[in-house]
């Protein structure tokens, strides 16, 4: 007969409970290590095999390279087209030098499409801004990899692969 | 003279914007007054091709389609197809890879069974049960997230294993978690199952015997709530499922109120799997020995498995490449809706809702 | 002085409910659509309601509102969904017909109207409370020691119709 | 007391309660609103489909039941009123009047609860 | 005290009065807006989020700007509508809601109320007026979820009318007035204390009938957004909905504030003043109308008509027996 | 004086001419105001089409449950295409389904705004290959907010929204958003 | 004010009653003409009672009773419209000529 009573009940114990929301933009969230963001790559790794692009299941990677003086391979372009790029992983586990990788960047929202067209100078300055447990070793392959004298590409403020 | 009703009857579409269809989901119901006299679901407004894509795709490359066709329950679409190359294949999946899909598994249809109670509630018009379950849902999600970095399209699963080993504190986390889902269901659960509105609604309605079923080919809860028990994790044991102890739920009257009772209960039988895995997990390697490429003999090929929602088979035809010839899922929210028409004629709209709510659909997996 | 009517606040609210009423009766008679015309009574309903409360019958007008304006009004509408046939507006009817008809709701009108203006009233005071300050209170004396036969009977008469009106209504349904 | 001014109150309510709503929709909503009717904006929404058929069809006699009782029932309220406010002074007399009158409609609600007049299928 | 009761009405008595009701007016709208937001915050803490909290400190400014970009949305009318009675629909829903806030008694010294004799039935009189509203509002839609909607509701609010209006006569029959001002005060110095202690059932009764006149859950039907979309206003947008929307919300407050004066002895209590008082009471009504809107599930449309008419209904005329014997015999 | 074109860019104030708003323009800070106050209305108070098209929509409820609370935001759902703002398109279009979606969107009230969720409403995601699946959403309608991912996680559309919301804002104070 | 301004305003939508319920064709329209007349003979009652000599309470009292008798046979009448218009698919007050139907 008075069954709902006890729904009544519970309803009100929740309402002094700790609330679970995340404030996001205030709060950031806490991605775990191996959280499927969009891609950083570092380009002094690659070693321009193909197998990311040919393992995409929407085609969404292309990248040419050329050989360069000491006759390796070395890479040119390198886009991910994120507009039907589906973060499944794919490229990111047949890459043998792990020089395309996920991060934990979800903030990419655009008000065009072709800004979602991210080249090669994007995607390599992409883990910057989050300093996610795995970007920050990045950051430190990338620190010792500068110690090595390796090149790096010339930086550019312009993020934008709308151009 | 004799009086012919001269009342009019309304046509009324339901869906494919609305928000209780779940997803695009269209029904044209034919109405006098507030009875439905005709129901007419028209498929399709989801249909994307999956089968037809997988042709052009390799057998790995695949995986990512099937965590889009039931999006509730990624993880066992990911086996299905997995388990069927498998099959195909004799492949020989090491332990720990195993007992990582059993646990992985268990927790999606756990997962899945929430969001059903949480949406169906929240059909019936409450609202907090609905986020109740989603914050607990959540709470497995975030799980997921852990070990393999998204949080509904996994692409977990590899032929041959699983993509990722568990973190360190995986398994303890998912210790923890369930006998806290378990305190949780129990809560949602007394939110309304003493509700006296909850239970006038749902009891009775939407019923169907254990022959209708049959008959339909239902499966999954739908069958079950019959009284019928059927699980093809217990009547064909698959994967290494015969080494948990575990109840098939089954129903009595078959009614709405025996289809959620049943998920209720069976979320309960699901973390005593897990609870089970979890203590038994071995150490070892998550990937077994796989060619680098694979190509699945010519042949036919047919695995199924206990979906959340029925059973999920997945159908291979090969011609040896690496590529299917042909691939074709066996989905069961596709069968369980054929029975709507039956069930609904005769009943008033609001019964629609708690009828439909009850068979539980998912559109991507309706139409494919 | 308007017309000889001296302008006080009762006399502005007759005028302006006598023009609400009467409007809303012309329009209901001159609508197309039979909603709107449902509409138009619930208008001349709360008029005749506002009369109501000029003569300090408050009680009664309260009754008007709830049971004309309120429940009649929505039962009309009610039985105008129910018979909706397609084009919902009202067949007018012929036009010497409507003639005839206006001419004897007229003669009936004037004659009323000079009946009333060569009798003698007596002459009152609007908005003085004439009935005492608290109506309901005298309405149930006067209803329950004088009336007493005539409130069983509206019983009767209610349960009655009860009765006949869910028959009638259900025959059909079956 | 003057009782009218209770009712120039009511009146005064009324008013403002009518240019509420015809100010900020008739006045203030045409200058500050965007106001683009197109053919299709103004077509009938029914779940983004075409709807099919007219929505004002005959309805169901089930509502118009509810409405029959409710005039009814309505009416009775409306006697039971005066009633309940003189019942101080009617006393035993009065009690047994309006026994006899709820006890008729009573019967009459019983009558259509037992013909299932109250049903709604 | 303002006695502008007692004296003839003066020209300025009457702009006072008018200021008064503008007054008032602004004080209910803007009490409204802050209903809604404790709504949204209330349930929200019982969801364990947040609710509303980036418009303004605290989310104080989010209904503010809810309304505002209401005023100044388009406002969409149906080809198909039958326009004239689209347009008007609203307001005749919203007229009545608004005038039933002339008779609230605030106050003990019943500044802007209407002290009338008729007082309760008044309320009852009018919310039958707003239903008119509503169904013509589903009607003119024409749209078939608005129409079912709008059936809905109107037979939905006509059968909970019935057990409404007899719920309120015990009390008329202990306070042998019907006037809301003088029921409030009769609860200062009854022999009963306040109506709710003689009235247990009547309050029960009132509570319910209450809770579906105002379409609130769990007999939200016409609005049952699982099944009709948005019921009887569906093709409604900008300020028309608006006015549905707030005719809506002042039924709630006018609802609360009449169930503090008839049951909970409105202005009276001790030491804090009288208009806080009744803030209180009626806030309390309104956070358990919260609550229970936070964890029903919706009614299926022929229980709830079984239920008024063969549950609410006998038990109310139960009550008035009831309570004729008890004035009898005690 | 001359006007700064990069300035004083050619939005058109509603209900009125486009000479009458040039002269607006020129009279300048008063009606910006205006259009501030209004956008800062609008932005506050977006109401989403209850739409949800696939797995997308899952993560759009998720959003909407506890954990992320849409409502902070003052996002609430509403069913019926008159009553919102903003069409959240959240999964796969199909052809079956594209002129559907678009009579939802021709029957929101104007101002309205086209969100699309995850690779699929952006591009056809997944299905870019498929028969059956339109390639963008921006096909059929105007879309103001691209937000990739399949699906996007929750935070992700919360920026997206935010985006959305900078954008009416920097429009009605006539800057360009930045791309 | 006088008694004669309410008698006529009783007398006009009398008349306007009247003219509906001969002229209209829809019977739920001529019902509701109908309840026009009723209403015009109800500010009649309520206006003489104000109005009397000896103001009397029975003028009220009447009114009521004649408000309950108008809800009883507008509630009979509807259910009889209401079946003959199941019956014959009309609601032509022309169609209404037979008791049988
Ligand atoms: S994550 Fe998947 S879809 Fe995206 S680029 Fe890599 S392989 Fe392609
Ligand atoms: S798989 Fe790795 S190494 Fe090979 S081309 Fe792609 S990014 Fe470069
Ligand atoms: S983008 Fe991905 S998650 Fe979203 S609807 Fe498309 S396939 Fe599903």
């Amino acid at each position: 007969m008075f069954g709902f009573l006890k729904g009544m009940g519970i309803t009100i114990r929740q309402l002094p409970t700790k609330k679970v929301t995340l404030m996001y933009p205030n709060e950031r969230p806490q991605w775990p290590e191996r959280f499927r963001g969009v891609h950083e790559y570092i380009p002094e790794l690659c070693i321009v095999c193909y197998q990311c692009a040919r393992i995409c299941p929407t085609s969404c990677i292309s990248l040419s390279g050329a050989r360069d003086d000491n006759k390796k391979m070395r890479i040119e372009t390198y886009d991910i087209n994120f507009e039907i790029c589906i973060l499944c992983n794919l490229c990111t586990e047949v890459c043998p030098t792990n020089s395309i990788r996920m991060t934990s960047q979800f903030e990419l929202a655009e008000y065009t499409r072709d800004g979602l067209y991210k080249n090669m100078d994007w995607l390599y300055h992409n883990h910057v801004e989050h300093g996610s447990f795995r970007a920050m070793q990045a950051e430190k392959e990338r620190a010792a990899r500068e110690e090595l004298e390796m090149p790096v590409q010339q930086k550019s403020d312009d993020r934008g692969g709308d151009k | 003279m004799t009086s012919t009703l001269h009342k009019e009857e309304m046509i009324l579409n339901l869906g494919p914007q609305h928000p209780s269809t779940h997803g695009v989901f269209r029904l044209v119901v034919t109405l006098d007054g507030e009875q439905i006299v005709d129901a007419d679901p028209v498929i399709g407004y989801l249909h994307r091709g999956t089968e037809k894509l997988a042709e052009g795709l390799q057998y790995t490359q695949i995986i990512p389609y099937t965590d889009r066709m039931d999006y509730l329950a990624a993880m066992l679409n990911n086996y299905a197809l997995v388990h069927a190359v498998e099959y195909a294949l004799d492949l020989e999946i090491p332990d720990r890879a195993e007992y990582l899909r059993m646990i992985v598994m268990e927790l999606n249809r756990v997962a899945s069974h929430m969001v059903f109670i949480g949406t169906y509630l929240l059909d019936l018009g409450a609202m907090s049960p609905f986020l109740y379950a989603f914050i607990e849902r959540e709470n497995i999600v975030e799980l997921f997230n852990e070990i393999c970095g998204a949080r509904l399209t996994y692409n977990y699963m590899r032929i041959g294993g699983v993509k990722w080993d568990a973190t360190p504190d995986w398994i303890d986390k998912v210790r923890r978690l369930v006998p806290m889902l378990r305190e949780k269901v129990k809560m949602i659960d007394n939110l309304v199952s003493g509700n006296e509105i909850f239970l006038n609604r749902v009891r009775g309605i939407g019923k169907f015997t254990k022959e209708e079923a049959l008959n339909y080919s239902l499966s999954g809860v739908n069958l079950r709530s019959t009284g019928f028990r059927f699980d093809l994790r217990k009547v064909r044991p698959y994967g290494i499922y015969d080494r948990f102890d575990f109840d098939v739920i089954v129903g009595e009257n078959g009614d709405a109120l025996d289809r959620y009772t049943c998920r209720l209960r069976e979320i309960e039988q699901s973390l005593r799997i897990v609870e089970q895995a979890a203590s038994q997990i071995p150490e070892g390697p998550v990937m077994g020995k796989v060619p680098k490429m694979i190509r699945v003999p010519a042949g036919e090929y047919y695995a199924s498995i206990e979906g959340a929602r029925g059973e999920l088979g997945a159908y291979i035809v090969s011609d040896g490449k690496d590529k299917p010839y042909r691939l074709k899922f066996h989905r069961p929210s596709f069968v369980n809706l054929q029975i709507l028409r039956k069930l609904l004629i005769g009943q008033n709209v609001a019964n629609l809702i708690a009828i439909l709510g009850a068979v539980d659909i998912v559109l991507g997996e309706v139409d494919g | 002085m308007f017309f000889g009517v001296p302008i006080t606040g009762a006399t502005i609210a007759f005028f302006v409910l006598a023009l609400i009423i009467i409007a809303s009766g012309v329009f209901l008679m001159s609508l197309q659509k039979v909603m709107h015309m449902a509409l138009a009574l619930g208008g001349v309903f709360l008029g005749v309601a506002g009369i109501f409360f000029l003569l300090g019958a408050d009680f009664v007008a309260v009754v008007q509102i709830m049971i004309y304006a309120g429940a009649i009004t929505i039962l009309m509408v009610f039985a105008l969904t129910l018979t909706q046939t397609g084009d919902d507006t009202e067949p007018s009817g012929h036009i010497v017909h409507k003639v005839v008809a206006f001419l004897v709701s007229a003669v009936i009108v004037v004659a009323v109207l000079l009946t009333v203006k060569a009798t003698p009233w007596p002459v009152g005071q609007v908005g003085v409370q004439p009935f005492g300050p608290n109506v309901v209170a005298e309405i149930g004396k006067a209803m329950f020691h004088v009336y007493t036969i005539p409130f069983e009977l509206v019983s009767l008469v209610l349960t009655v119709a009860l009765v006949g009106a869910a028959v009638i209504a259900r025959k059909e349904e079956e | 007391m003057l009782y009218a001014n209770n009712l120039i109150l009511v009146l005064i309510f009324l008013a403002l309660g009518i240019i509420l709503p015809v100010a900020s929709i008739y006045v203030l909503g045409p200058i500050l609103r965007p106001h683009n009717p197109t053919q299709a904006k103004r077509s009938t929404y029914e779940s983004g489909l075409e709807p099919i058929g007219d929505a004002r069809v005959r309805y169901n006699v089930r509502y118009y039941l509810y409405a029959l009782l409710f005039v009814i029932f309505d009416v009775e309220i409306a006697f039971l009123y005066p009633w309940a406010v003189e019942y101080h002074t009617l006393g035993l007399f009065g009690f047994t009047e309006m026994l006899i009158f709820i006890v008729l409609l009573v019967i009459g609600l019983a009558y259509a609860w037992r013909k299932k007049v109250l049903e709604w299928k | 005290m303002f006695a502008w009761q007692n004296t003839p009405m003066t020209g300025l008595h009457l702009l006072g009065i008018i200021i008064g009701a503008i007054i008032v007016l602004l004080l209910v709208l803007i009490t409204v807006m802050y209903e809604i937001l404790a709504q949204r915050k209330f349930i929200g803490w019982i969801q364990r989020r947040i609710g509303p909290n980036r418009v303004g400190p605290w989310g104080l400014l989010q209904t503010a700007a809810d309304v505002l970009k209401l005023l100044i949305k388009e406002d969409v009318i149906p080809a198909k509508a039958d326009r004239a009675m689209f347009s008007i629909a609203p307001i005749i829903a919203f007229v009545p809601a608004f005038m039933v806030l002339a008779l609230v008694p605030y106050t003990m010294n019943h500044v802007f109320t209407a002290g009338m004799n008729v007082g309760v039935l008044f309320y009852i009189a009018l919310s039958s007026v707003s239903i008119i509203g509503f169904v013509l509002g589903g009607w003119a839609s024409n749209n078939k979820y608005s129409l079912v909607g709008g059936m809905r509701s109107a037979a939905q609010m006509i059968s909970y009318e019935i057990p409404m209006g007899m719920s309120i006569l015990g009390v008329v029959m202990i306070a042998g007035s019907m006037n809301i001002t003088t029921i409030v005060a009769d609860q200062s110095h009854s022999q009963f204390g306040w109506y709710i202690i003689p009235q247990i059932i009547g309050f029960i009764v009132f509570l319910i009938a209450g809770i579906a006149e105002l379409n609130w859950t769990p007999f939200d039907l016409p609005e049952a957004e699982s099944e009709l979309v948005a019921g009887y206003f569906t093709e409604y947008s900008g300020f028309r909905f608006a006015f549905y929307m707030l005719s809506e919300y002042v039924y709630l407050f006018a609802f609360a504030a009449l169930a503090t004066s008839l049951f909970l002895g409105g202005w009276n209590g001790p030491i804090l003043p009288g208009w806080l008082w009744f803030a209180i009471k009626s806030a309390l009504i309104v956070l358990l109308l919260f609550w229970v809107q936070a964890t029903m599930p919706r009614m299926r449309g022929d229980q709830l008509m079984s239920f008024a008419w063969k549950v609410l209904i006998p038990v109310s005329l139960f009550n008035i027996l009831l309570t004729g014997l008890l004035s009898l015999f005690v | 004086m001359e006007v700064n074109p990069i300035h004083l860019p050619s939005i058109e104030y509603e209900g009125f001419t486009s000479e009458e708003s040039a002269a607006l323009r020129k009279a300048g800070i008063v009606v910006h105001s205006l259009e501030q106050i209004k956008a800062w209305a609008r932005s506050n108070s977006l109401w989403p089409l209850t739409f949800g098209l696939a797995c997308c929509a899952i993560e759009m409820m998720g959003t909407g449950a506890s954990h992320f609370d849409l409502d902070r935001f003052g996002i609430i759902f509403r069913a019926s295409p008159r009553q919102s703002d903003v069409m959240i398109v959240a999964g796969t279009v199909t052809k079956k389904m594209a002129p559907l979606l678009r009579r939802l969107y021709d029957q929101m009230a104007e101002p309205k705004w086209v969100i699309a969720m995850g690779s699929c409403a952006t591009a056809g995601g997944p299905y870019v290959r498929s028969y059956s699946v339109v390639k963008g959403v921006d096909q059929i309608v105007p879309v103001d907010v691209y937000i990739p991912g399949c699906p996007p996680s929750p935070p992700a559309l919360i920026y997206g929204l935010n985006k959305l919301q900078h954008k009416i804002r920097m429009d009605a104070a006539g800057k360009r958003v930045a791309r | 004010m006088t008694l004669q301004p309410f008698l006529a305003l009783g007398a006009i939508l009398f008349g306007i009653g009247l003219f509906g319920a001969l002229t209209r064709r829809n019977a739920i329209i001529v019902l509701i003409s109908i309840e026009m007349m009723l209403n015009a003979s109800n500010i009649n009652l309520v206006a003489f009672s104000h109005f009397a000599v000896n103001v009397t309470i029975d003028g009220l009292v009447y009114a009521l009773f004649n408000i309950a008798l108008a809800g009883a046979e507008v509630a009979v009448g509807l259910a009889i419209l209401l079946a003959i218009f199941r019956a014959k698919n009309s609601n032509d007050i022309r169609d209404m000529n037979s008791m049988k139907w």
